[in-house]
């Protein structure tokens, strides 16, 4: 799965627009545009984006509420996210789900959960829906590192194993949980030992900063699965440059971890790749990030200026079933 | 119409929605090996196999929340949860998860879970497990919520249940299996959300559903002695909860009882009078009275627990009062 | 009297009861490093140290059932679970296993635990995190449920809370933090189960608690400009449940409005209904009306949301209507 | 710690009664005297017995609902442990808990529970009762195979590790979680390599069935703990010889594998130990056995004489809080 130039410059595209519209969201929620939590998912571009850039058509992917990385590289446009994020009726989830809730069934993306590890065991449902049908995609199931301490990781890991289900499970260990250093929350720091309670193999990605090597980690991974050995964990070491949430006191970590894994920013990371490897110039990569302020700027107009979901949609999506 | 207990109305419901459906399928603790700890699935891994009848661990949330990922994916699961005290214990996924999908992701998802469970007291089980708690269930928007009273609607309701495209909680009654009824031939399905008259009368209007429908019913035999004729409406469903034929029955005869066997408060006879009153005010002669469990969790010893449980007497004394 | 914020109050009791009782200790996501989610315990850790404020794993089960046992032992721990919505994972905990204790072993243990939590919509928060669940807790016999509505009921409550032997649920809400009220100088408890006449009136009664108290006052207010004096009798605590107040002044006004924040179906204002108008019979000149959400899970979407949840207006309009 | 001849006899004398008192409250079940379920200890006395032996007054025990073995073994009566199951006034809960729930906290033992694994985080936050206050007690918390696959387990031992508590966690292995056999419901058949995800020591110790093995196995653990080395876990294979509860038709194991393993049997072992080892004669052993059908028998008569509980008596552990 050699990449061509086109791919590099296609992942890149994905990381920088990922990046850009996290900040110009952080933008609109200081203006009151954007409601309720808003998780940015910079710094730990190149997790999702390696993800998305090795699965096949048929692996579905779910997450975390932090979603709007694995929104944009499944191909969901700004517009839809940003619209989301607005509230707008033209957001991905209809301004129902918001900046947590952000799904494309029809690219196999299941969203956006914003119970802590709740939704483990859904995507061990899902791997089983894939095993019971013959099928041979594998669910992708990304969560940090502080949803494997409530139960539903236990179950959920526990039952794949026992069903032998094609899911990967993936931990974004980005050293917290909300304010809580993993190793104040968590009997083990080497997440992906916790797989050794489980009898899966698993192993531990330190450089999830550089997205060459999240592709290759995971690509082994699903090549491991989807060769019908069941479960597989990785654990993918990364960080977030920003609070928590929007509003984050951040009293648990100092301005100097933050400066220091800033130098490891996965973005640059990779246009030093390109570069120093002659994948592109550095004018390839500008003209790049040129047309994604564009891509994003219009994206805003397209949500600013799109209609609220009516009043009269209220009870639109109730039930499924028709009667 | 064949005469059969509520255990073979409830299997048979099963076995022949798994005939019809390939995509439907059961999975909970001892459904297979065991044949189920009420007997329902009794042959069933025999004739389906182990990838139909899926026994699991002791693990609520994983058995709800995977059959909400493989509901999502497009299989048609039954999650059997042993007993509703352990529903609890999956408490996220059946009132925070499943009834959410639909509406948070716009349209995009659905969840055509069943959830299987068993209630009731008056086992012996003690405080932990003998529980009734049907009414919390039914404050969620988004689940629906059904609990047949007669092998009738049993079967009737529970393919209706397998065939509908919302998660719908399914609860039977751990001291019902045995009691018989007449069943229709061939396959039918019971609506869920639609209420019954059970039998007609003009004194008093009793409401109820499952247990309480026995106890009922049994009221009505004595008080017919007297010559007092009860109403009795068999709610059947609790969301949605169909209030016609109550509402009916109430303005014809101007007195209700509602007869449930859980706790009184916040249970369903409040919300049940609360209707009556808010659609038929002018109509009531006498204030509606409830008959329900006392309010404590139950003992172990028999006698104190069949004293804190409502009994026939204690339906019979309300009617009466009403009058 | 001093003047001060719902947070200042919560936090001054917490911090006042933990002065006092060595064995009182705080547990929960982000109430140490972090300060409290809602800043409600911020400076705790630096004044009480570790082994008092304590940060937990995301592990809702274990910080509830670690309270428990800790309060088994003699302690007088504080469990917080982050927002009530995330209570459904700590369910078992919450109305299997603390309410239950203390009669199933006859009397052997006790459970003086307080389950701190905040509810609530209006925050943009989506379907899984905006709810206000509240009376499906109430619906267990052997747990007390507590929700003040003001700054000097919050302080006392939680004080009486803390001080209390058996396990209590209690229910902040997470857009009342900034509202002021008076607070009585010096230590004082307001005792649990016991509602209170927030505002006089003789037209009609509102019976309410927590952010319906916030409501039905503003609503008062417009009324009050058209000569409507309404009463308003502020619950406090769903259970133990007292309609003393509630009564007396239904009784004398023959009408009432309940207001809910939550869903009205087998919510509060169905039980204090049906309890009136057992109670009351006689003395109801007009159907009893609830005023609550409607029956959908909340949406993203800010001018939806509102629209779902129930306004000031909608008070107004209520009292007009039983008038 | 060496045993003397009476301790030896004191040993045999506990788990010949507990073997007594489960035959007899087998036939009491079947003589319908005894109601609920009724899950019982037989083949697993050296377990409990081993470990009360070992135990500091200071360590406190709790466990599931197999109870009766524990509750024996720490002194609670033959009397008020039949009674009890005959759910009489005079039983150990007062005829409230029955068979699953059996505790006398003065004996430092914290019962018997029924919701599988719920009672992990229990027994941490006991263990965090004792870490608060400085005491050097141990908790042991006993729990079946099946338990180890709930979510409650993993949050209840993963927090015991991050606070470093004084607790063992004690599987005891036998093998099946009601029709269950371990490797179909856990990932991990050696169910001690789950403390590898915890980072905690463990072992396993294969033959649970010899009391002198078990004595050392979880003195050693015992000391461990005491030292301040943080939790402990032990796996300790043992074997049921009836069903897991009355009325288990047993279809998930051959007779050939009971036959095989009672072969083994706990009593028949220690029984040849203490004759081999010439600490006592088979006339010694016999002669317990005589006082102990007498002691038995004695017990039954004082149950089945012992008064209910009274009706009026329905509330009288409502509320451990006086007002
Ligand atoms: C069951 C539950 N408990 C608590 C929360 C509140 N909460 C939201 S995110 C979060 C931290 C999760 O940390 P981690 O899994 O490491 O993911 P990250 O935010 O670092 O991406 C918490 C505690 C929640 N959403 N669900
Ligand atoms: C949460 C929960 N789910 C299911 C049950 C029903 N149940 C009771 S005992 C049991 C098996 C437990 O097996 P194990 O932990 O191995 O203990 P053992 O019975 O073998 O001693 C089950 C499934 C329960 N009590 N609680
Ligand atoms: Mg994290
Ligand atoms: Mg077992």
């Amino acid at each position: 799965m050699a990449l061509k130039k086109k791919d590099h410059l296609e992942l890149y595209r994905q990381m920088v627009l990922i990046r850009r519209v996290e900040e110009r969201s952080a933008e609109l929620y200081q203006a009151g545009k954007i409601g309720g939590f808003l998780h940015l998912y910079i710094g730990q571009e190149a997790v999702s984006t390696g993800i998305v850039s090795v699965r096949q058509p048929q692996d579905r992917i779910i997450t975390a509420y932090r979603d709007h990385g694995v929104a944009l590289n499944v191909g969901i446009s700004a517009k839809e996210v940003i619209a989301e994020l607005l509230g707008k009726e033209t957001g991905i989830s209809k301004g129902r789900g918001g900046s947590m809730h952000m799904a494309d069934v029809t690219k196999n993306y299941w969203g956006g959960h914003a119970i802590v590890g709740a939704h483990l065991p859904i995507a061990a449902g899902m791997a089983l829906g894939d095993q019971y049908e013959g099928n041979d995609g594998v669910t992708i199931c990304m969560f940090g590192d502080g949803a494997t301490n409530i139960g539903f990781f236990h179950e959920g890991v526990n039952l794949s194993k026992v069903w032998n289900l094609p899911v990967l499970w993936l931990c974004e260990n980005n050293q917290y949980g909300m304010g809580t250093a993993v190793g104040r929350a968590s009997a083990v720091e080497q997440i992906h030992m916790k797989a050794e309670g489980y009898g899966i193999p698993h192993s531990r990605l330190e450089d999830g900063m550089d997205i060459m090597k999240v592709r290759e980690a995971v690509g082994a991974a699903l090549d491991h699965i989807r060769s019908g050995k069941g479960p597989y964990f990785l654990e993918v070491i990364t960080y977030r440059f920003e609070g928590h949430s929007m509003g984050d006191p951040q009293r648990y970590r100092e301005k100097d971890e933050v400066t220091k894994w800033e130098k490891n920013d996965p973005i640059g990371i990779y246009h030093r790749y390109i570069v120093d490897e002659k994948i592109a110039t550095k004018a390839d990569l500008d003209k790049i990030e040129q047309t994604i302020e564009a891509e994003v700027a219009e994206a805003i107009e397209f949500a600013e200026s799109s209609p609220d979901p009516g009043f009269d949609t209220l009870f639109d999506y109730m039930y499924a079933s028709k009667e | 119409m064949a005469i059969i207990t509520m255990r073979q109305a409830i299997s048979d419901a099963l076995w022949e929605e798994m005939e019809r459906d390939p995509k439907v399928f059961i999975m909970g603790q001892e459904v297979g090996v065991w044949g189920g700890t009420y007997a329902v699935t009794k042959g069933f891994l025999d004739h389906f196999g182990e990838k139909r009848v899926r026994d699991t661990p002791i693990a609520e949330s994983a058995i709800v929340g995977a059959g909400i990922g493989a509901a999502m994916v497009g299989l048609r699961p039954v999650s059997e949860i042993m007993t509703i005290n352990f529903a609890f214990v999956a408490m996220d996924y059946i009132v925070n998860e499943a009834p959410k999908m639909h509406t948070m992701f716009g349209g995009q998802m659905k969840v055509p879970l069943v959830i299987r469970t068993a209630g009731g007291g008056g086992r012996q089980l003690g405080a932990t497990h003998s529980q009734t708690p049907d009414a919390i269930f039914a404050h969620f928007p988004g689940l629906k919520v059904v609990s047949p009273g007669t092998p009738e609607d049993a079967k009737g309701l529970l393919k209706a249940a397998i065939r509908d495209d919302d998660p719908v909680l399914f609860i039977e009654h751990a001291a019902m299996y045995q009691i018989r009824g007449e069943v229709p031939e061939g396959d039918y399905t019971t609506p869920i959300g639609v209420s019954k008259v059970q039998r007609e009368g003009d004194a008093v209007t009793i409401v109820t559903y499952c247990k309480g429908l026995q106890l009922s019913m049994q009221a009505a035999e004595q008080l017919s002695q007297e010559g007092i004729e009860v109403e009795i409406v068999d709610l059947r469903s609790l969301r949605p909860l169909d209030m016609g034929p109550a509402l009916a029955s109430f303005k014809k005869t101007n007195r209700a009882v509602i007869v449930e066997e859980g706790w009184p408060s916040y249970g369903v006879g409040a919300e049940v009078a609360t209707r009556l009153y808010e659609a038929a005010f002018d109509y009531a002669d006498a204030p509606i009275k409830r008959v329900a469990q006392k309010e404590v969790p139950l003992p172990y010893n028999a006698a104190l627990e069949q004293y804190a449980l409502a009994q026939v007497e204690d339906v019979v004394a309300a009617v009466k009062e009403v009058l």
